[in-house]
């Protein structure tokens, strides 16, 4: 979608905001910092634009995929935790395909991303819409999982899965 | 709270010591070069508590560094050092 | 000590626990694999907790989010390179470990 | 100080000194070079308990990051003109050679040590009353780029002479690299703008805080590292005349200035004190865009106009 204002398609709103907080951030708000603060965000700012087309994450969509996210990524740890401080390691590790209904685009690489940071899920490869991942325990349902999860980063992206 | 933080530093240097082992006994690159990165996240949190222990800002922009370049070696890694796999079937 | 205090307390050794979890999870798995399992998981969610304590004992909003901000950049280098190395790692034929 | 904070001392001491020596002696070159990327992570550690977070901040942006990075790709290119096996093979013999250098070393600081006067009186005091008209507050900035400036200037030039060295080397053959793959690919589109920020934040804490522009500098040079790496490349057109600018604005600017203030009567690098905070800025800027752009041609090896058109 071409925007038709050249100034906003540069400077997209969202991002402004978005980078100007993390430098009142990163200065621990320093007033006296935006002196250079506004030409970095500027310039962050319109670099971020060349490199990433705008998304339209729906803020609902974040609250339940944060929640989600949070939630798993500790019990993704307390799983990996258990098996680490067993005597007895109980793993039974295997490869799973799984295949992706998310477009190719941001949403799917993101998805990528948070598969391994999720319970027993590794992502080991993409090939075409196949998903590769790397599991723990074989035995567990992991591809209802990763559906879940699936379900989740679409909601963020406001997109619905065929 | 401050020998809690000094606890808490000095457990975080003996885990880093740990996964030393790692990175002498491999046995592949990747293995070694994975416990670096796990180094990378102690690091971090070794100067988040350290600011935190003795109220130096500074620290935690010392963390922000870490964080910011801790994929460069990794990726340095997989990019350029680590042996292609089709390296051993095209050499003359 | 108060309240917030041990609460805080509490958060940093449950986050020291992770981190020892992951160091674990390094030496005593048995290939490249489940070892990065231990890498993305454990040791993130050991640095999200202690952070969550520090941002507790800060006192200050603008510092618990650059906490925060610190803590989103450790995720996304691990996760990056654990799928960069696991990647890799099937390309070269570095075989599984199967039970 | 607590038994906990003798023992972490004693810790990164211990463990500074082994992985020296174990980076030093091991046969392997890419288990050495992980081994002092675990050495610069505890250096910049151990700078941090000896209360000083300038260093740091310059070991954590330079050591732990750039350096890892630069050995592991110079690594690949030694591997690719001198594959493991056929490499002679001389460090048997020089097994101990490094645990002599250790010795020597060790020996020589200790005698340094002892020899200190118990109560060093140090420049601390100057540095302090001096700091007023340096235009900056922080006392480690005001040392090096207006006290003692011109070591500052001849760092930026010494870069410039190590990259000089480096394009006067042979090209190196193209090779076939691999895609970058999605994932390294969003990595690169989050990370860039947020390491294009971090860098200005640290250009900008300089004046009254550690950091500055060899640090701002590192951190935006690995910004160009990891666009190198994912197998980004300059388009023809910045890489003549636009990239010579950036390499050498920052060494330039800074002669100018010194020579206008010279042409003003003044003492080399003497900045009117009213002046002091904006000219020190000015050549803080333009150094951390020549010193991240040096880092980035560095880490390429040979000149990119050798570059063959993608």
């Amino acid at each position: 979608m071409q925007s038709r204002n050249p100034l906003r398609a540069a400077l997209p709103l969202p991002r402004l905001l978005a980078f100007a907080l993390v430098w009142w951030l990163i200065s621990e708000g320093a007033a006296a910092s935006w002196s250079i603060g506004v030409p970095a965000v500027l310039l962050a700012s319109w670099l971020s634009a060349r490199l990433l087309p705008p998304q339209r994450l729906t803020p609902s969509g974040l609250l339940r995929f944060l929640g989600f996210f949070l939630l798993h990524s500790l019990l993704g740890a307390v799983d990996v935790a258990q098996r680490a401080f067993r005597p007895a390691r109980p793993l039974n590790p295997g490869m799973i395909d799984y295949s992706l209904q998310l477009g190719p685009g941001l949403p799917r690489v993101f998805m990528l991303n948070v598969v391994s940071l999720l319970p027993g899920t590794l992502s080991a490869d993409l090939e075409a819409d196949c998903l590769r991942v790397h599991v723990l325990d074989a035995d567990q349902d992991n591809p209802a999982q990763l559906a879940q999860l699936e379900a989740r980063v679409a909601g963020l992206f406001g997109l619905t899965l065929p | 709270m401050p020998d809690l933080y000094h606890a808490l530093t000095l457990f975080l240097l003996l885990n880093l010591g740990a996964g030393l082992w790692r990175v002498v006994r491999g046995p592949t690159a990747a293995d070694r070069m994975l416990a670096a990165q796990l180094f990378g996240t102690t690091a971090v949190a070794i100067l988040l508590v350290l600011a935190q222990a003795g109220g130096v800002a500074a620290l935690r922009d010392v963390a922000l560094v870490f964080a910011l370049l801790a994929a460069v070696a990794a990726v340095a890694f997989v990019r350029r050092a680590w042996p292609q796999p089709e390296d051993e079937h095209d050499r003359p | 000590m108060t309240g917030p205090d041990y609460l805080a307390a509490l958060l940093l050794l449950a986050g020291a626990l992770f981190f020892l979890a992951g160091t674990l999870g390094l030496l005593r798995f048995p290939d490249v694999y489940t070892r990065l399992h231990a890498l993305t998981k454990a040791d993130n969610v050991g640095l999200g907790l202690i952070v969550l304590g520090l941002s507790l004992q800060s006192g200050s909003w603008l510092v618990a989010g650059k906490l925060i901000l610190i803590w989103l950049l450790v995720l996304l280098a691990g996760a990056s390179v654990s799928h960069l190395i696991a990647r890799g790692a099937r390309l070269r034929g570095i075989p599984e470990w199967r039970r | 100080m607590s038994l906990l904070q003798t023992g972490i001392d004693a810790l990164l001491a211990l463990g500074l000194v082994w992985l020296a020596w174990r980076a030093l002696a091991c046969p392997d070159l890419f288990r050495g070079i992980v081994l002092f990327i675990a050495f610069g992570l505890l250096m910049a550690l151990a700078w941090v308990r000896l209360e000083a977070p300038d260093v740091a901040l310059a070991e954590a942006a330079i050591g732990a990051g750039l350096t890892g990075a630069l050995l592991l790709a110079a690594l690949a290119r030694l591997n690719r003109i001198a594959p493991a096996g056929t490499r002679a093979d001389t460090r048997e013999a020089w097994r101990n050679a490094p645990a002599l250098l250790l010795v020597l070393a060790g020996a020589g600081l200790g005698l340094a040590v002892l020899s200190l006067l118990p109560e060093p009186a140090g420049l601390q005091a100057q540095v302090a009353a001096e700091l007023g008209r340096s235009g900056v507050s922080n006392p480690v900035t005001a040392v090096l780029l207006n006290f003692r400036g011109y070591d500052t200037l001849l760092e930026v030039l010494v870069l410039l002479l190590a990259l000089l060295a480096a394009w006067s080397l042979e090209a190196e053959p193209p090779r076939r690299e691999a895609a970058p793959g999605p994932v390294l690919d969003l990595l690169l589109r989050l990370l860039l703008p947020v390491l294009v920020l971090a860098a200005a934040y640290l250009l900008w804490a300089g004046a009254h805080a550690p950091g500055g522009a060899f640090q701002a500098g590192a951190v935006l040079g690995a910004a160009g590292v990891l666009a190198l790496l994912a197998g980004w490349r300059l388009q023809p057109h910045l890489t003549g005349l636009p990239l010579r600018l950036a390499i050498v604005i920052g060494p330039g600017g800074f002669l100018l200035v010194a020579w206008a203030l010279l042409l003003t009567g003044r003492p080399l690098l003497e900045y009117p004190p009213a002046l002091a905070g904006a000219l020190i800025l000015l050549i803080e800027t333009l150094a951390t865009l020549s010193i991240a752009a040096t880092l980035a041609v560095l880490f390429q090896g040979s000149r990119p106009a050798a570059e063959p058109p993608a």
